[in-house]
């Protein structure tokens, strides 16, 4: 383990820009912190987390796929793939680092998307460990310990610095090029900052929440649980939760026309909207009770379903804050956990 | 409050006047409360909330729920009755099947406002002598309640019931001297520059979640034509800065004249943009050009975009 | 995808002077959907327009783009010879290389770009473009006139002569109206019921014609060609049918204590009367609120002295329906009531009396048979002031009166001074006037004549006050010219009181959709070129309804009205533009937002069933548009918010692809 | 060098019975105004939408005109009275936005005034051209 004094946190930042992007958590003015490129005056911030999620860096809300050129009768297709440019994502919680092994497992296992792949691959991710969790917070319902996040490298907030501890090939590699800044420390303060964030963590409102009731195989069971439309009532069918959330990694694919070719991109869709995978003969899911039932279904059964028992939620909170109408993933465990058991 | 009026819900569900109730649900937290339609007394008892975290505004539900069988009864605060009414102008809702309780409102708090002061963690909140003491899981603090005001409500323009039929709590009146124009005019006095900087500084946080338009009373429509392959503007996510502009000018323009100002769209935005800057902007332009209109107050006034003088200024 | 031919006009030289047709030809044969293109030397002429015919076959085009001079030249040929060959006559589209392009612009590699870019954009347009047929609709051969006046006899005279049936509505028990009230006529002095009532009769008696005395219009549904009036016929308590019109009632009839309208008031009528010795239809109406059988079912006498048996005291109002394929507002005017001006004395000096009471007081047929006596003690005034624009062009803050000019009072001022100084040469005469305005054949003759000949004073200011001065009435006025100050003692004074619609016109207006100006006067669909027909189609203008008019002129403009009326009825069938508005009942919310805009009340809506998820039914509020009555503006689909209100031919589509084409 | 002098991108919105027919009036008199203008026929002022004016700019326009019948000449008597209001509250908006106010315009031309057409579109085109390429609505992917 490496430790860095509380003064040379600047340095840290400085050095790693020198060799690459650096993104970390800046106050956007709002009262929200959001990844920000770091520059020469930016300041961390230390908010329990940003308002969009981390998946962005990897997933980005919009993307050009490629290209088409038209010339009387003849289409070119245009390749607009570049390879990415090496980029560190700073104080990653350990919520969000645990999404991006959920988005692995869509997007990189067969067929494998490029386009993410190419990010993923020249990401590194530096997490921060969480000192202050919030009453939204409860990824310990999945398993997650904020006080000991995943990612490339590791890093703790400690009464005298930071400590860091490289987890992979590439956060060794980050950690050696910026080994001038750091000395070498034991695990002491990080286990004491932990104790205090788990002792924390305990006294949460969510921190009983289980997930009893929902996971692999269920879906006989809750499909069609009367509750679903007293929970979906209130939907507006916006797409707050979806987009503010680590795991959802839905898309569009849609054509632009420019006025001298066509843009193909892919955008973030939400299965809560009304034109989710709309087929030429409709929709599927044409109430708003399904389109609802599907996100939760999807995140609390059919993901862990695929996925060995994995579920497609991390806990991170950002959906119970954002919700128009505070309607949530909580309130879904819970009230389906509760109906089970009647 | 909530004592009385889960009284007149019981009262009039028992009597059969109306056969469900549109109300708030509780949440996880103190502050977490879910729209919710109760349909029997035992829901009611077990569910029914409101407090000053009650901030939804309920009247669009009315599009679905008054074309149900029987009738509701639905619980609004004086700016929701201005929604009410302008549904209500536009034939969005069928009055016959509603029964409207108007009640007392001084402004609802916004949690984000306590969470901004750093109070996280937050396991209860508790309202009295103007003051909630906020209980967290690092202590607790206590924070005057207008501090923690919405600011919609700090600016509110009215608080008289426009439609109602009972009221719980005091009917109040339009409020004359409330400052909503107060940012708007900050803008325009603004270089063009600043003003472009401004925007672009708000706007470029949007991720087109759509929770403004889809919580707004007026954007009522079957489909947005922001959703519409058709419609030749469809678009799903803003790729740029025009496409976000495109998006905020033309929903504006086309709730203008039918906006209440009721301020959902600010409240539910997740990115914190001041949509309602767009919104009062047309508004007040509409009253400086054409004379003071509220929509909502008066469902038989023609709205400035429906009606024209001769005189009118040049565009 | 359609195929799309492409004929670029030299116009001679007028374009290829300065575009490069032939390179506009070549460029535009490569846009997509574009199978042939060509230049010739004249499009429009008959060889061009072959050669179009020609290539519509060869190619089996679908879409016709001509680059050519302005849509408003040629437009229609080149619909028509497209469609002479089977292609639907809006699938052509032109780029205006003339008038916008070629006669313009001087250098010729420009004009040639810019060519080539209006091309694009009406390519682009073409592709988006829809077959659209004209719709027909049938057209009732009946007009109603709802108004007896002058006006409305007039019109309903020259539809009849025309040979369709008309219908007259009139409120009043006879037909009419303010001319029949009137004494003599300017500029030529005959005698207004000499020239009124011959014409009265011959619409009574016109096989064509029929008239609804005592009626009132109730309802009115459908659009141009294919109207349903509901006429509610008052009960007058007499069978017209039986009524001989001999006024035996209206001598016995015992109560002698209403007012009669007809002489302004100043005599007293039975309870049952006719308005007129001249009425038309010549039969007795009974007065509910004055008959004491009606009230208290005490005295019965007229009923008893009625030797056709007409009197029903039990007759009812009755609503008949009637099918019309136009109508024609003819409501008329009435002055203003003058006790709005108190400073003038009206109301409470009995000798201050308004124009229209005058004419009556100098009628032979009035109350006092002609001759001129003051109200107060019937003596002979020797003095008297008349008292110009009362109530008329007032500034916006002035309440009371009207800001435009009522157009008739100088004449009739000037006829009354002149009459009064010939009949009574001893009296005085003043008028106190703004301005004297004499715009009509033969008018400022006949003003000066007054002023000349029969020494009238015309004194330029206004009258302050009036008030009552022993026998006398003293008037307080200025003098502008000399700069003076006046008190006249007068023993009369006339207000020519402004005139204003009637006040049923705005009810009527809003049953016609009819748009009406605030001045409640009706709006005509163009103020110079189309001043006879409203904006809504089917719906015609005819007098005063529509703006001040003296007799020579709502004469001229009823039988101008009538013209466009006959224009109507004498189709089988009405075609109607195609590029109209239409709702999209999938989209539409039916919030009534397009309807505030529609100039023509073309927008209804109605509940309709739809489809909902999972098998359920919804019922929504939808818009219509009645495409014979929608004139294609547009107005509504800016309104939509959900852009379910489109325009054909001129789509949203298909005008953003001509915006895409030409910022390219 | 050869320097090329910038022209602005006009689209032109007219009205059937008014502005268009003014514009060919114009024409007719041989009075020039430059080529960068491109006139869009419509039936009325009134059906121009604002997202019509916001496709122009996105789509590489430097300035919007909509020219219609003069108040009180509208060929279905009130449509440019609500074109005025809308476009009066739109281009206020826009100017609110700190989008440059004077690249859109609404303008009154009746059919006999061609003269008054040609003065118009050249000094609109004038005005734009100072203010130079459109970026505040612009947007990128749609240029070359």
């Amino acid at each position: 383990m490496k430790k860095l004094s509380l003064a040379k946190l600047n340095d840290l930042f400085a050095a790693i820009a020198q060799r690459e992007a650096l993104y970390l958590p800046v106050d956007n003015g709002t009262g929200k912190a959001e990844y920000t490129k770091w520059q020469e005056g930016t300041v961390y911030s230390t908010a329990l987390n940003t308002g969009r999620s981390a998946k962005d860096f990897f997933f980005p809300q919009t993307e050009n796929l490629m290209e088409f050129k038209m010339e009387g009768k003849r289409i070119d297709v245009i390749d607009t793939r570049e390879e990415c440019e090496d980029f560190v994502i700073f104080g990653v919680r350990a919520c969000d680092a645990a999404s991006f092994d959920i988005l692995d497992r869509v997007y990189l296992t067969d067929p494998v998307d490029t386009y993410y792949k190419n990010r993923r691959q020249h990401g590194t991710v530096v997490t921060m460990a969480c000192g202050r969790p919030a009453e939204t917070c409860f990824c310990g319902t999945f398993g997650i310990d904020a006080a000991d996040p995943k990612g490339d490298v590791t890093c703790w907030t400690v009464e005298d610095g930071y400590v860091l501890r490289a987890n992979t090939e590439k956060g060794e590699a980050l950690l050696a090029a910026v080994d001038g800044l750091l000395t070498d420390t034991d695990d002491k303060a990080v286990q004491a900052a932990q104790e205090k964030t788990r002792a924390i963590l305990a006294k949460l409102p969510l921190a009983a929440l289980s997930t009893e009731g929902v996971g692999q195989g269920l879906t006989k069971e809750l499909f069609d649980r009367p509750e679903w439309a007293s929970l979906s009532e209130a939907c507006l069918g916006c797409g707050t939760c979806t987009f503010v959330c680590p795991t959802c990694q839905c898309y569009d694919i849609r054509d632009f026309d420019t006025g001298h070719g066509i843009q193909r991109f892919r955008c973030w869709d939400s299965c809560m909207y009304s034109d989710f995978t709309k087929m030429a003969h409709g929709n599927p899911r044409v109430s708003q009770l399904e389109r609802f039932r599907q996100r939760f279904m999807h995140k609390l059964v059919y993901f862990p379903d695929n996925n060995d028992g994995l579920f497609g939620c991390v806990g991170c909170g950002r959906c119970l804050a954002r919700c128009p109408i505070s309607m949530n993933i909580v309130k879904v465990m819970k009230t389906l956990a509760k109906g089970g058991n009647k | 409050m909530q004592k009385m009026m889960e009284k007149r819900a019981l009262e009039l569900l028992a009597d059969g006047t109306v056969s469900r109730v549109l109300g708030w649900s509780a949440g996880e937290f103190p502050y977490d409360m879910t729209p919710a339609v109760f349909e029997t007394a035992e829901e009611l008892q077990d569910g029914f909330v409101y407090n000053d975290f009650c901030g939804a505004n309920l009247s669009k539900y009315l599009i679905k729920e008054s074309r149900k069988e029987g009738k509701i009864l639905v619980f609004l605060k004086p700016c929701d009755t201005y929604s009410f009414n302008q549904l209500l102008a536009e034939h969005r809702i069928i009055r016959d099947n509603i029964y409207v309780i108007g009640i007392e409102c001084y402004g609802k708090a916004d949690v984000e406002k306590l969470k901004a002061m750093g109070l996280e963690g937050i396991t209860g909140i508790y309202m009295k002598d103007g003051e909630y003491t906020v209980e967290t899981v690092y202590g607790s603090q206590t924070v005057k309640a207008y501090e923690a005001m919405a600011e919609r409500c700090l600016a509110c323009k009215s608080k008289k019931h426009v439609v109602y039929d009972e009221l719980i709590g005091e009917d109040g009146e339009v409020v004359t001297d409330c400052n909503r124009f107060d940012m708007v005019e900050q803008l325009e006095a603004m270089t063009p520059e600043q003003r472009f900087a401004f925007w672009r500084g708000e706007l470029s946080r949007c991720i087109r979640c759509n929770a403004c338009r889809n919580v707004c009373p007026a954007c009522s429509c079957e489909q947005c034509v922001f959703d519409n392959p058709n419609s030749g503007v469809a678009q799903k996510a803003a790729v740029n800065s025009f496409e976000e502009n495109m998006f905020h000018i033309i929903r504006a323009f086309h709730v203008a004249g039918r906006c209440t100002d009721c301020g959902e769209c600010s409240r539910v935005c997740p990115q914190n943009i001041p949509l309602h800057l767009l919104n009062r902007k047309f508004i007040k332009d509409m009253n400086a050009f054409y004379g003071e209109y509220q929509a909502g107050e008066d469902p038989d006034k023609k709205p400035p975009l429906g009606t024209y003088t001769l005189g009118d200024r040049e565009a | 995808m359609q195929r799309i031919g492409v004929f670029i006009c030299h116009c001679g030289t007028n374009i290829a002077g300065t575009v490069d047709v032939k390179a506009v030809a070549e460029a535009l044969s490569h846009e997509a959907g574009v199978v042939f293109s060509t230049d010739y030397q004249y499009m429009c002429s008959e060889s061009g327009q072959q050669l179009m015919r020609e290539a519509i076959r060869e190619h089996r085009l679908t879409g016709i783009v001509v680059g050519s001079c302005s849509p408003r030249m040629h437009e229609a040929t080149f619909r028509k010879a497209a469609a002479a060959e089977g292609l639907n006559s809006y699938m052509v589209e032109i780029a205006n290389l003339r008038e916008h392009v070629s006669w313009i612009h001087k250098d010729m590699k420009e004009a040639t770009e810019k060519a080539i870019i209006l091309g694009r954009a009406a390519i682009a347009k073409v592709h988006l473009n829809a077959p659209l047929q004209a719709g027909e609709s049938p057209v009732t051969k009946r007009a109603l006139v709802i108004g007896g006046g002058i006006a409305g006899i007039q019109t309903a005279l020259d539809i009849a002569e025309a040979g369709f049936e008309v219908d007259i509505v009139e409120k009043s028990p006879t037909i009419g109206g303010k001319m029949a009230q009137l004494d003599k006529t300017f500029p030529t002095l005959d005698c207004a019921a000499c020239i009124l009532t011959p014409k009265m009769v011959d619409a009574a008696q016109h096989e064509k014609i029929t008239i609804y005395a005592y009626s009132e219009l109730e309802a009115v549904k459908g659009y141009i060609g294919n109207f349903k009036a509901q006429i509610r016929r008052k009960a007058r308590f007499v069978d017209e049918t039986k009524c001989t019109g001999c006024g035996i009632c209206t001598e016995k009839c015992p109560m002698k204590k209403a007012p009669n309208e007809f002489n302004m008031g100043f005599d007293k009528r039975g309870a049952v009367y006719i308005p007129f010795a001249q009425a038309v239809p010549k039969v007795a109406t009974i007065d509910a609120d004055y008959c004491l059988m009606l009230k208290n079912g005490k005295c019965g006498i007229c009923s008893k002295v009625c030797g056709a048996g007409a009197i029903d005291y039990k007759q009812q109002d009755e609503i008949i329906e009637r099918e019309y394929g136009a109508i024609v507002a003819a409501t008329g005017f009435n002055p203003i009531d003058a006790k709005v001006y108190g400073e003038y004395g009206y109301g409470t000096c009995p000798d201050v009396v308004t124009s229209l009471e005058l004419e009556r007081l100098m009628n032979a047929a009035g109350p006092t048979n002609g001759t001129l006596l003051r109200p107060s003690d019937k003596e002979h005034p020797h003095t008297v002031v008349f008292v110009q624009c009362v109530g008329s062009r007032c500034t916006e803050t002035d309440e009371r009166g009207k800001p435009y000019c009522s157009k008739i009072c100088c004449m009739y001022t000037a006829k009354h001074a002149m009459l009064i100084r010939e009949k009574y040469p001893d009296t005085d005469v003043y008028v106190f006037y703004i301005d004297v305005r004499t715009p009509g054949k033969n008018f400022d003759e006949f003003y000066r004549r007054a002023v000349e000949q029969y020494g009238v004073h015309y004194i330029k200011g206004m009258v302050g006050k009036v008030t009552q001065n022993g026998k006398q009435l003293r008037v307080q006025a200025s003098d502008l010219l000399a700069g003076e100050q006046l008190h006249i003692n007068a023993d009369l004074v006339v207000l020519a009181t402004a005139i204003e619609p009637d006040k049923t016109a705005r009810s009527i207006g809003t049953m016609l959709t009819a748009s009406m100006d605030t001045n409640d006067f009706f709006t005509e669909a163009h103020p110079k070129l189309r001043p006879v027909e409203s904006p809504t189609a089917g719906i015609f203008l005819s007098g005063v309804c529509q703006g001040p008019k003296d007799i020579p002129e709502t004469v001229s403009q009823a039988s101008a009205c009538a013209a466009k009326v006959i224009g109507v009825l004498a189709k089988d069938k009405l075609t109607c533009n195609p590029c109209v508005a239409s709702s999209d009942e999938l989209l539409c919310n039916g919030c009534s937002s397009c309807e505030k805009v529609c100039p023509y009340g073309a927008i209804t809506y109605t509940d309709k069933e739809f489809r909902g998820p999972n098998r359920t039914t919804l019922i929504r509020r939808v818009a219509s548009v009645n495409p014979a009555v929608c004139q294609g503006c547009g107005a509504c689909t800016v309104a939509c918010p959900s852009g379910a209100m489109d325009l054909k031919g001129f789509t949203n589509k298909q005008i953003m692809a001509e915006v895409d084409a030409i910022c390219k | 060098m050869q320097v090329t002098e910038y022209k602005p991108k006009i689209v032109a919105f007219c009205c059937n019975w008014c502005s268009y027919a003014g514009a060919d009036g114009a024409g007719s008199a041989r009075l020039s105004y430059p080529e960068e203008v491109k006139i869009i026929r419509v039936p009325c002022s009134c059906r121009v939408n604002p997202m019509f004016i916001l496709r122009a700019f996105q789509r590489g326009a430097d300035g919007v005109i909509i020219a219609g019948c003069h108040p009180g000449d509208c060929h279905y008597t009130s449509g440019n009275y609500f074109t005025r209001r809308r476009m009066a509250l739109l281009f206020s908006m826009l100017d609110y936005l700190g989008i440059e106010r004077e690249r859109t315009r609404v303008e009154w031309i009746s059919a006999a005034e061609g003269a008054k057409f040609s003065k118009t579109m050249t000094e609109f085109c004038a005005t734009v051209a100072a203010l130079g390429e459109n970026k505040r609505l612009e947007d990128l992917r749609c240029k070359k």
